[in-house]
């Protein structure tokens, strides 16, 4: 039997097999499909100070081996989750959660992060400063390092909890970003998030979603997710969620040696409700194959 | 919602655009007409939804128009081949809802979820009065099934090529209706919504699906009792909650 | 018929389909299958002042619906190309061709194109700046709106020619960047080269390349081409030509409405050698069932 | 090299891992053996380049060990699938270059073109000694084919299982040869190349392909005669002018 715990900054998991934000909704309807304490963890959706119902629809499009999404974090708001989402949550999950966090300004992540470090059932919070989707005076957080390193110190001060900072891939250096998480107090990082994309409607001659840009997200990604974990394994010491692309237990293990201690699925869970349970179930066996007898050995394996 | 493999087992094209599949599986997760499936096909990412048309036990009749390569795909496979499928997705039509006498609405490619609709208002001895529209003659399908039911069929054409020239919501005063159960493109729900005459009904939407059960936020409307999931929570929602 | 010529900084093309730098080689392994002559141009593989072999082998890998390149520039040197191929291309193909010109510092840029500047047989020269493959003091000159408007400058001084660069995708803001080519004087952007991205093998538990990363292409990169091609188009005045996971006629017409004025296909070829001819006989139909009649009236359509 | 079409009429199970393929369709691009095919595989991006093992003028055979996802696709297919095919591809074995008494040489699936080769050598009047080396008997395949050739076989597994006990290279000298034409995994054509035995020799490598057919520089390799791309240049190299 392989063991397929990990450990991220401190947190025990069961295995590194983490649905992603904003593709497991609450976990209600996945819980339908499955017992969802066979994962490791899940992220909720990105969670924002005010109720928000997002972007106008048409919010999705398909691309070769992905989609786009410009959602726009529809969300309830941190109080209703808190009330009501989170003691659902925790009946239909025991371990400990993941609470992804949004924002437009740095006051705002703060009191969110304040909020979230009450709620016992939160084990990590994953700080989203890379949603594509949010025209908050045009860059968002995750594209430079001082802003990064700004949200990154200011939410540390507010919680107890482990902070992992969400990365954005539409820049030029994420190492940098990395390290500038790191130095400001970090205790990891969470990458990456959807790469910004855009599809046209031939026959309408305007683009397909109605916010005109969206996040790629789905197996294309997976190359670019190698790559960008394995970059920044080199540049900090702290642990690193890699997600990007995953569908399936060898792309779990391929994002664990180029440096990930846990993996998130997203897209996956969307085109296979079972996807993850999935990926649980034949990870054991892939960790036979390549010789491991406790997955965490493969952490940075390929540096 | 189950997940489960159905087999194609019968097509047959309908006219230039629009088959009729029947699949073999597992359809207990289908609970009333105006649900969907969403299938899996080999080589695309996302799913498409298809409304269901007609079910029995294990039997799943679906009439799909070829708009683009996914559909195109579907409706090119063998006999034989077999698809992932979620099965009983959204809420469908509530036929205990209706009051009063019931028209069907049915715009184009948007008339068959209406078929098993119907099919199961004819057997509880309530054949609804049924109103198509099409942009063409060449364009309908089905006629002889609904008429088939015991329905009353009222047709409009675009080019006024077969039944009416004109919109669906011209043939709406002569059947006399207040309730209408309603599914086609946009343009036309929102003009059979701004008809007076019809007091209440149910409008299945339509929406681009990122997953089609509930979990991603991508097919989201407002409406008058908050932000509902098309997927989930619709596709059918009901008169007095729409907002345009 | 529709018409499907195109102007690209006053070089007319019988149709804006151009095989893209690298993946076409010299034209002779294509001019076997079909006559070049039904192509708008065609972009030859990237030059460099001296000869060189290019990164060891493994330089391939797929990845979902692409593949990753550290062919790492391999090609005879300038020198070689002006004396050898550019005759011999100038046989198959007998409308202006594209020169991809590669280098390691701005001289060697000048130099190259100072050196093409002489040939008849170029209409239009393609800096590449962006190419992912190489290590030359980390950052290539694409990445840095700076380093970019100085290689442009510079090269514009020494060559009549229009002069169009080749920017590079792994950047926080391509809108930046081809602004500041544009203000230093380029007639045109190429975009895009290459996504950066990795693979690992999981057996050795190494990258699959020997250069660790290599550059994604192939139809995964379309919507991140149809996006920043968009985005180029909003921020420059001069003409694009747009590339990146083009495979069919469809997708030429969805990278002109974004912006482009003609298409680079990459990776398209490789997979099938056929390809760039089967666009070029599908592109009036498509056309024609978007109800256009002169094809340039698609470029920028989507805005 | 042409483009066609290849359906695929027959598939044999010969281990655990490698299978015997045919397939139908438009040889005549072929030349030489040694020369290989790229297949599209519906789903896959690039091509798999296979070897051809034999020919004749419309039925080409592959032997195909399942190494990955995309072979065990192939492997996997139903008789009367198709596939889009580069045929033609490379340089193959040139048997006229051969001088003095030749053994051909081979490791795991390497050997597969070794067959077409053995068969083509063979008719000429000149049916070549044979040595091959597997990890195991198990692994095995084509011993009878080779043999039915009047090729005299030898034999050598790294377990022992079958045959001699040992590499390949153990086999060489009982054969008396001093050509080679080699095909196996590189440690192994790298031992046969040191083997002194051999003054002259052709040796056929793999290498990962963007297209297999010249134009990506994807699998260039170092030669005495400079840069040569495996795909079109080679996939045979000779002894002389191979480096390490
Ligand atoms: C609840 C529901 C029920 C439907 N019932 C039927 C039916 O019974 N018969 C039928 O023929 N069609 C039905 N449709 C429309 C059908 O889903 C689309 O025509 C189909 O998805 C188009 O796919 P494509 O690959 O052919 O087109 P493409 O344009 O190539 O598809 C690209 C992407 O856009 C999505 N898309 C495109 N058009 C639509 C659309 N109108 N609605 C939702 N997604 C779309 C596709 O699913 C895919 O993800 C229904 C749609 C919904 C939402
Ligand atoms: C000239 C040549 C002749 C060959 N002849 C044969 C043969 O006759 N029989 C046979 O079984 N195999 C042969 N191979 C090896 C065969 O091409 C690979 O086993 C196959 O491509 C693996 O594909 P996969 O999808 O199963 O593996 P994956 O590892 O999933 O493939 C991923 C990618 O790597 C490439 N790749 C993986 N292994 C190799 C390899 N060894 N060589 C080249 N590319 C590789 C694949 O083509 C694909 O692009 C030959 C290879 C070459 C270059
Ligand atoms: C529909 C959808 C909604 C998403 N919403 C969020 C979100 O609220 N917060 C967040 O940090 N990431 C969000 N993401 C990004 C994913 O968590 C993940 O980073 C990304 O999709 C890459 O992984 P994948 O390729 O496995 O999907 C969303 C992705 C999708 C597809
Ligand atoms: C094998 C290969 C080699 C390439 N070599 C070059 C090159 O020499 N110069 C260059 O500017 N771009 C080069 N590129 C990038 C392509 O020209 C193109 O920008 C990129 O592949 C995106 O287009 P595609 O998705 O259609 O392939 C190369 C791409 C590939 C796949
Ligand atoms: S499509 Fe995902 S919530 Fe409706
Ligand atoms: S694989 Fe493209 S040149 Fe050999």
């Amino acid at each position: 039997m392989v063991d397929l715990s990990v450990s991220l900054a401190g947190v025990s998991l069961k295995n590194p097999v983490i649905p992603a934000s904003g593709t497991f909704g609450y976990g209600r309807e996945f819980a339908e499909c499955y017992d969802l304490n066979l994962l490791g963890s899940f992220s909720f959706k990105g969670t924002t100070a005010d109720p928000r119902f997002g972007n106008p629809t048409p919010r999705i499009a398909e691309t070769p081996s992905g989609m786009l999404n410009a959602v726009g974090l529809q969300n309830p708001g941190i109080d209703a989750v808190i009330a009501q989402e989170l003691p659902n949550m925790a009946e239909l999950f025991h371990g400990p959660l993941i609470a992804n966090i949004g924002g437009f300004s740095v006051e705002e992540y703060v009191e969110n992060c304040r909020k979230i470090d009450q709620c016992p059932q939160v084990g990590i919070i994953e700080v989203n400063i890379s949603c594509p989707n949010l025209h908050c005076g045009g860059k968002n957080f995750g594209s430079d390092p001082k802003s990064a390193a700004e949200v990154t110190a200011a939410v540390k001060d507010v919680t107890h909890k482990p902070v992992f900072m969400k990365l954005s891939p539409n820049v030029t250096d994420i190492a940098e970003i990395a390290r500038a998480c790191e130095d400001a107090g970090a205790d990891g990082v969470s990458l990456i998030n959807t790469l910004l994309g855009m599809r046209i409607d031939l026959k309408r001659r305007k683009p397909l979603l109605a916010n005109k840009t969206g996040g790629l997200s789905g197996p294309a990604l997976l190359p670019v997710a190698v790559r960008m974990v394995y970059e920044v394994y080199e540049a900090v010491s702290i642990p690193i969620i890699g997600m990007g692309g995953v569908s399936c237990a060898e792309d779990v293990c391929e994002l664990m040696l180029a440096g990930a201690t846990a993996v998130e699925v997203g897209a996956a869970n969307l085109r296979d409700p079972m996807a993850c349970k999935k990926i649980v179930e034949e990870l054991g066996g892939v960790c036979e194959r390549l010789g491991v007898s406790h997955i965490r050995a493969l952490t940075g394996g390929a540096h | 919602m189950i997940q489960t493999p159905l087999t194609l087992i019968h097509k047959k094209q309908l006219n230039r655009d629009v088959w009729e599949l029947a699949l073999a599986g597992d359809t207990s997760a289908i609970t009333a007409p105006g649900q969907f499936v969403n299938l899996l096909l080999e080589g695309r990412f996302l799913r498409r939804p298809i409304s269901v048309c007609d079910w029995d036990k294990d039997i799943l009749l679906l009439l799909v128009r070829v708009a683009g390569k996914g559909t195109q795909q579907l409706c090119r496979s063998e006999v034989g081949t077999s698809f992932d499928t979620l099965m009983g997705l959204g809420n469908g039509f509530d036929i205990s809802r209706s009051a009063g006498k019931s028209v069907l609405v049915g715009g184009g490619i948007g008339s068959a979820p209406l078929y098993g609709l119907a099919k199961r208002m004819a057997k509880a001895g309530n054949a609804p009065a049924v109103a198509l529209g099409f942009n063409s003659g060449d364009d309908t399908f089905y006629l002889k099934e609904f008429a088939e039911l015991g329905c009353q069929i009222s047709l409009a054409t675009v080019d006024g090529s077969l039944g009416r020239k004109g919109l669906v919501t011209d043939l709406l005063p002569q059947t006399g209706c207040d309730y209408g159960f309603v599914c086609g493109p946009e343009p036309m729900l929102k003009a059979v919504w701004g008809c007076e005459q019809l007091t209440g009904g149910q409008f299945s939407f339509e929406e681009r699906m990122g997953c089609g059960f509930g979990a991603c936020m991508g097919c989201t409307c407002k409406t008058r009792y908050g932000s509902k999931r098309i997927c989930k929570d619709g596709p059918v929602l009901s008169k007095e909650e729409i907002v345009w």
